[in-house]
């Protein structure tokens, strides 16, 4: 677990993730709104039956990667807000939670704007890949978005 | 023509490099951290060049190669920058979290 | 708690709310997304400082607005997305969760908007009344959207 | 004109209604139903001329009156509706849930 900015609190564990130490964190006092979202492993993907996916991510880079995620989103949306971007790795079975970002502020507004920041930047810039694992036996790397350099 | 030659002797293999492995890479069935040779001066288009020997004849492996990207610890690097000394550096495949 | 088609759950009730129940609810092994909505008791409202609000609302008549507008989301982004829909009502204090809304989906844009469609349609259609208490002492029924007939 | 006495004597007021009060109806010091009398065949704008009769005097009650709805447990009604028969009535001030 990390927190560089109070209020800003990034994860990456191989443990069960909690949404209830998301919620937790993206709250206060002043704080009227809180926005959570969670992924989950799909009993499907593009037509395969998916068993479990395992996760594969670069640790120290991703923490990085969350931070600044967190960081741009507070530019965005005002200092205030709460942040919270965690990830699993590992392997997970169907129905698990494979990440949950969550976002509280002032007003509902900037909570489900900068949740919804939190979780495509993630997509497309967090270093975390997926291997799945489908009822037939196969598995199978996911294809992903490139990433490109900084700037 | 005597400086060429200082030139190109400068830019002959040097060091290697580790270069840690994740996502679709690990299924070529190599350690997690492979060493790549590298010129001294090298910029990070050498070391894709480097890895791309590494992996000559994998057609997978190098079509993969081709749409991914190095970083260090801190951040993802452009082809064009030199190769950081010192530190750890990564071969990233394609992003899918989440 | 009520339920009318499957996958849609609202609730009206004086206990504390639970968003782990919500959650629950808004998953099934299609899902690989859920978005969730916490609204809380602010401290401070319009300048004055909040104590507690408490939450008036017409049960029977909220609860079938509820389901409405949870039909009319299923409407909007499919049959097999889940909806869940809860106000709590009483004296909350600050800090305390009021409402709360959850939708899971195949993928993250349905449930996000479902998400949002839930809580924008609730504040503008839903029979609920706030009163805050301020901690002058003072209390004060807190002005809103008027309601309009049907059609 | 003898038709007419006929109707004015239909439209006397025939029966009342209990109306629940919400919100910022409760701050008047009503009980939190309050009987409206209303005319045979009534629509919801002579519900809300009833009650407007029970707030004579009351600006803040008036006010409020003007900016709410009527509504049974099923739905908002409009003010031309007719006054549903058997269903609990209720008048519903401007709403601000979460």
């Amino acid at each position: 677990m990390g927190k560089l900015a109070t209020g800003i609190g990034v994860d990456l564990t191989e443990d069960a993730l909690d949404p209830l130490t998301a919620l937790e964190h993206c709250s206060a006092p002043g704080h009227g709104a809180a926005d959570l979202f969670i992924g989950r492993v799909r009993d499907i993907n593009q037509g395969r039956q998916v068993r479990a996916v395992s996760y594969d991510l670069h640790a120290v880079l991703c923490r990085n990667v969350f931070i600044e995620i967190c960081n741009q989103a507070r530019e965005q949306w005002g200092e205030t807000i709460n942040l919270w971007l965690a990830h699993r790795y590992g392997r997970l079975e169907v129905g698990e939670a494979s990440v949950i970002a969550a976002a509280s502020s002032r007003h509902r507004e900037e909570s489900f704007r900068a949740c919804r920041f939190l979780v495509e930047e993630m997509k497309h810039r967090a270093p975390i890949w997926k291997q799945e694992h489908y009822i037939d036996g196969d598995s199978e790397w996911v294809q992903g978005h490139a990433l490109c350099g900084h700037g | 023509m005597t400086m060429k030659t200082e030139t190109t002797r400068h830019s002959a293999i040097t060091r290697t490099v580790p270069v840690r492995l994740f996502g679709a890479f690990r299924q070529f069935g190599d350690p997690p951290v492979v060493d790549v040779p590298l010129p001294d001066r090298a910029r990070v288009t050498d070391l894709r060049s480097g890895l791309a020997e590494h992996y000559a004849g994998n057609d997978n492996a190098l079509s993969l190669l081709r749409a991914s990207a190095f970083a260090t610890d801190e951040t993802v690097l452009d082809d064009s920058d030199p190769v950081p000394q010192g530190r750890n550096l990564s071969v990233l495949p394609p992003v899918c979290g989440g």
